[in-house]
């Protein structure tokens, strides 16, 4: 029984320590300036400085820590990986760049890829010398993957990539894109597909940034017009995309969720913060619902660690879902109580949007991306009730 | 009393929603920063709105609130970039006996007037404001500071609320004899102030400081309705030509039933709003106000935000319109007090 | 326009001062036992009496107040419908025994019956005389009209009706059922259907009580084993019975809803002085949302009042679906409010059901009959997002 | 800190599960009238199910809050009508050192016994008892009144929360000696009873009164979680099979992502139940019982809730079982303190 038994209380003490001595020793000088930088609505800040510090991290063996030690990992346990992300949360570690490689691609190249794949690409990410982005959603397809228009055609010795990207974070500066694209468009619509690794810096491929409603861009559309990639870049067999691709998307909302949560709990700080100063705090009704939103972070807490803790199959089923639909929402709604917590003064934003107003705004796109509230309930549904023709 | 509206108040609806529809397109509303003088100029003057519900003999044309709340309803659904709000709460809250210099060019759109109610920490309890007034001569003079003037920055006349000698009134305030403070806003579409008086020549304009508040809500209201209407719709087009899994959206039943509800909360708010108006002129405005405010924003914010989430991506970028639908909404719910502070207002007045 | 120019003051001071000095003048003597009878979770009580009470209102001529004077009623406006309502709840009036004559079937026969048939049943009626119980759901219909399994067949003078129908209310003490029976089983669904009026007393018939989760039954199942009503006994031609019976079920909630508001108003008064007996009143958070229902409550009636005061088409529309959509669930709110009001108390049922657990039992249903919530929604769907295929 | 179950913890569930759907069914449950004795006899004896958490040196198997909450989660799944939470929670609430006579036949199930904690008009805050207990020879008697005494009519031994000079403690009393008043109740599958003590002879077996409290919190969660399942799969069933618009009802994508919904809520309160009992033995308890009693029964509210609505008008009836899963489900959220009330204790334990 693969049981957690060093959670909650995580008492993996050496390992904290050096965590903690680690970060306290590197996220000094120029890096200080990175505190609480590059989170959400704030992922476009100081990119070239996080680069530097990712290259820090890769150097010193914090990037891919859980990956197995044959992959280049350091095989971390859970507790480990959750320790990592918890101390990184309480120093105000930046927003990472290497996230997309380190966590999507890294565990289906090691779960679907060749080992030539895994010996080109793992140790890149792992010392961040290349940053991915994610190729699935399209403008016309939005959670839909099966829906994918893109198209890869083979021509030779490459792949030749025509289509459009939406709703990809950093591609702007990413070396590379994992692509869902069409490679067989008579095949049914799940079968058709292909996972395929492009190069980002070539003529066939422009980045337009999105302006979101925070006013800052962190998500792109990406145009791929004709781009190329090598032959052998394609995880999995032609046609493998869509299994290869669902794979990833479970792997996306895995043990990071634990980590998540310290951040969640320095923004309810903060909120219970802002109406000790505004004076919310002193209404009941207000403090009713902050209390609320502290109990449903113990229970976020508790349902990660539940998950942990029992077995589960090799690629993860509806806990993946359930976990999305506790904690997508609560942000959301704690966004909401950010803002009755400044009260009035919230309308205001002189001097660029507030950390609650952005927490608020921001929190509109949990619910959205990475498989909206609405796919996640027929994630669960299917299970519960059988697959059904959606509509 | 009426509860539907007569052949030429639909007229009127028609002909304002026909030329906002025209004139205050999305492209206008986003690059006015908050008012658009071209705009505003021809709603005063071609359209005369801002003359409807004043008196002939004040040059105005002696309709209703109700005619107003329609004007309002229609500025709600385009996030007007003009201080219609502004001019017609202020002009209803002054005294026309008192404010017989200011009527006339309310009416015709020469001036922009706007209420000075909340104060920085005493926020829009009329009991904690600490703004006064002391007789100055003939006139008066106002010290204090207020804090969320809708339009603050471009009007040239406001109506404050102050306290003289014990007595809460309202006074006229020349823009040009006070500090502003021009604020920054969440909600790019109307903008807001910081007002300062130290020792401001003054005009006492009327007395009834809670009305004016009440009338604030009840505009927020009758807006947030057309608001949430015009957000509904964009919601439901989307939904109709929207295609995933092979078909539109609005086929899948999950969505169905929570636009559904949505067109319940917006149908209650509408009722609610409306109602309000309908009894401005009796005592049970003095709830139906603060209720109708808390209703019709509510349902207002409860639709721009499903409507960001129905949009999917698209929703949350800023070139699609449903972010600012969403922030006026979160405006309009913030300000005046929030949904608990009105139903504490509610339950004293009704003694619950 | 159709104005309610009299509302919501109702300022028909002669006209509520006639209802009020004949009520005060009649719920006397013996019918005072009945003041409070007969709501909802008691429909069941004091039926003899409760006949014999109708029996007066009938006389006295209150029922069919709204009908026009050319088929018997008052032709009073809608005001003075709702001033009649008003007073009733003020004073407790019991339960209405002939409400579905009165209320669903006379509208019908008035809009869709032969002239015949509104001379034959409209008096009975009016003066109490016969009673008429609805026979729409049925076991494996249930909200679906459409898919009414009960046959009816043609045999000479007069149709044999063989099915059953369940959430029947007051099919034991109702002479008459107006049923929705296929008539033409190779028609499509809506197409085959035809809308009987069958008398309860006959051998064909069986009737048996239905307990609900209240411990009491107000609700039948109806078994038609070969009934037999005169072929004349049709309203509307074989095959029009889901066009008529649509037009009914939208009457069902029509002006009633502004005087059920006023029980409401009732209820709530209760809850507000469970709550400070029990001490919940002084609770802040407890008192938030009692005053959210209060406005809720108001809301109700705005909304009744702007529906009835605005033009609507022959057969009403969407207005019934969000009427219901508004009332149901705020009518389950407040039992479950009830509930919280009394506190723990509100677990014991010493002596039978309270006030409080009653509400909160029997407001499960008003979600359920008369169209559920999820009826409705599709209601209001079909009319914004146009009508798709079900499922 | 483990979070799964063993191989010997699954068995445990699975002759529990076994029993109780052979036994303990809806028939047998509702004729129960709150207590079935067989049942209960065969529980204790047979399957041993009273003896698990209780030492070995006392009669028990010196298992943990986990083997009894396995089996509290399999008695909330069927309702059933024996006292088990009753006598469990007593037997974790009591000191073994002073409650070494009463334990072994807690083990075998030759006594009922149940606690005695809230009081009329005090309800479940410990600080607001009056119950009270004075010395008396090598003994104590009793004075107090307890309300929603859970089993309490059935219970042959009652453990008294009571002060005694000023130190709260529990107090073993033999039903024999006190007046109770058994209560009809909502719920009709677990009754409730009111004592009343005057000069009861009592005797000490424990000082921790909140633990007490805790106990039943955690317990009430748990027992919720299996009223939640339970009913989940009811409805789910009834779904796949019932037909409307000639299609399963589980073909509706509306009442599809209702019921994705609802299993969401029962994953995160069995999260937050087990949790509890996982850290029954630390300080952590003291936030977590109540937390996951507020959890718990918030789900198992709504689950049995939709449940009704999902069912239709078969789920309005006495006959099926949805009202009685419902009624479980609002005394256990009603009991030892509402949602307000508990986030009320959680803020003070969490210093929010």
């Amino acid at each position: 029984m693969p049981a957690v038994d060093d959670i909650p209380n995580l008492p993996d003490a050496e390992f904290r320590r050096r965590v903690r001595e680690w970060l306290a020793a590197n996220l000094t000088g120029e890096f200080a300036a990175l505190v609480g930088s590059g989170g959400p609505g704030r992922e476009h800040e100081n990119i070239e400085l996080r680069t530097r510090w990712e290259h820090e991290l890769g150097a010193a063996g914090w990037i891919g820590l859980g990956w197995p030690e044959a992959h280049g990992g350091r095989g971390a346990t859970i507790a480990q990986q959750v320790i990592f992300f918890e101390e990184y949360a309480r120093v105000g570690g930046p927003g990472r760049l290497s996230h997309m490689g380190e966590y999507l691609l890294a565990p289906t190249l090691i779960a679907f890829g060749t080992e030539e794949q895994q010996r080109r690409f793992l140790p890149s990410i792992a010392a961040a010398t290349e940053f991915w982005c994610q190729g699935y959603s399209e403008p016309n397809a939005g959670s839909d993957l099966a829906s994918v228009q893109t198209r890869a055609v083979r021509d030779g010795d490459v792949w030749r990539v025509t289509g459009q990207k939406v709703w990809t974070s950093l591609a702007h500066v990413a070396d590379w894109c994992f692509v869902l694209a069409r490679t067989d468009p008579d095949a049914p619509k799940r079968r058709g597909l292909s996972y395929l690794l492009v190069p980002m810096d070539q003529p066939g491929i422009e980045v337009r940034p999105i302006t979101q409603i925070t006013g800052t861009s962190e998500f792109n559309e990406v145009f791929f017009d004709g781009a190329v990639t090598a032959a052998e870049n394609i995880v999995g067999a032609p046609g493998d995309g869509w299994r290869v691709a669902t794979g990833t998307l479970a792997f996306e909302r895995g043990v990071a969720t634990l980590g998540q949560q310290l951040g969640f709990a320095r923004e309810l700080d903060e909120v219970f913060a802002a109406a000790r100063a505004s004076g919310a705090y002193d209404d009941p009704v207000w403090r009713d619902a902050a209390v609320d939103a502290w109990v449903g972070l113990q229970t976020l807490r508790h349902q990660a660690l539940r998950t942990l803790g029992t077995p589960a199959g090799d690629l993860p089923g509806v806990e993946a879902s359930v976990s999305k639909l506790l904690w997508a929402p609560w942000h959301q709604r704690l966004g909401e109580l950010a803002m009755t917590a400044v009260g009035p003064t919230a309308t205001l934003a002189d001097g660029g949007l507030s950390d609650a107003q952005r927490l608020f705004l921001y929190t509109r796109a949990d619910t959205i991306y990475g498989g909206s509230n609405e796919i996640q309930r027929n994630i669960i549904a299917d299970r519960l009730l059988g697959r059904v023709p959606r509509s | 009393m009426e509860f539907g509206f007569t052949a030429e108040q639909t007229d009127l609806r028609d002909t304002v929603r026909a030329f906002l529809t025209r004139h205050a397109t999305s492209a206008r509303v986003r690059a006015a920063d908050g008012f658009d003088a071209e705009l505003w100029r021809r709603l005063a003057g071609e359209l005369g709105v801002t003359a409807l519900a004043i008196d002939e003999k004040h040059g105005g044309f002696g309709a209703s609130e109700v005619e107003v709340g329609i004007v309002l309803e229609e500025a709600g659904r385009v996030l007007l970039p003009a201080p219609y709000l502004s001019t017609v709460t202020a002009a209803a809250a002054v005294d026309p006996a008192l404010a017989a210099d200011l009527l006339p060019r309310l009416a015709d759109g020469s001036v922009i007037v706007t209420l000075a109610l909340a104060e920085p920490g005493a926020g829009w309890t009329p009991d904690r404001w600490a703004c006064t007034a002391r007789r100055s001569g003939d006139g008066y003079v106002l010290d204090g500071v207020k804090e969320h003037v809708l339009d603050g920055a471009i009007a040239d006349v406001v109506v404050v609320a102050a306290v003289c000698d014990g007595e809460p009134g309202l006074y006229a305030v020349r823009a040009a004899d006070l500090r502003c403070t021009p604020h920054d806003t969440l909600d790019p579409t109307r903008r807001q102030a910081r007002l300062e008086f130290e020792a401001v020549p003054a005009s006492l304009v009327g007395r009834d400081v809670r009305r004016a508040v009440e009338l604030l809500w009840a505009a927020l209201a009758v807006e947030s309705v057309g608001v949430a209407r015009a957000s509904l719709e964009l919601t439901v087009d989307y939904l109709r030509t929207r295609q995933q899994f092979g078909v539109p959206l609005a086929h899948f039943q999950a969505l169905r039933h929570r636009v559904a509800e949505l067109a319940v909360a917006v149908e209650a708010a509408t009722s609610s709003a409306w109602y309000a108006l309908r009894v401005a002129g009796t005592e049970e405005f003095t709830i139906a106000a603060p209720l109708a405010k808390l209703v019709a924003t509510r349902a207002a914010y409860a639709v721009t935000a499903e409507s960001i989430q129905l949009h999917g991506a698209i929703g949350f970028t800023w070139e699609h319109d449903a972010h600012l639908y969403f922030k006026r909404a979160t405006a309009n719910r913030l300000l005046l007090g929030d949904e608990v502070a009105l139903r504490r207002v509610i339950a004293a007045r009704a003694g619950l």
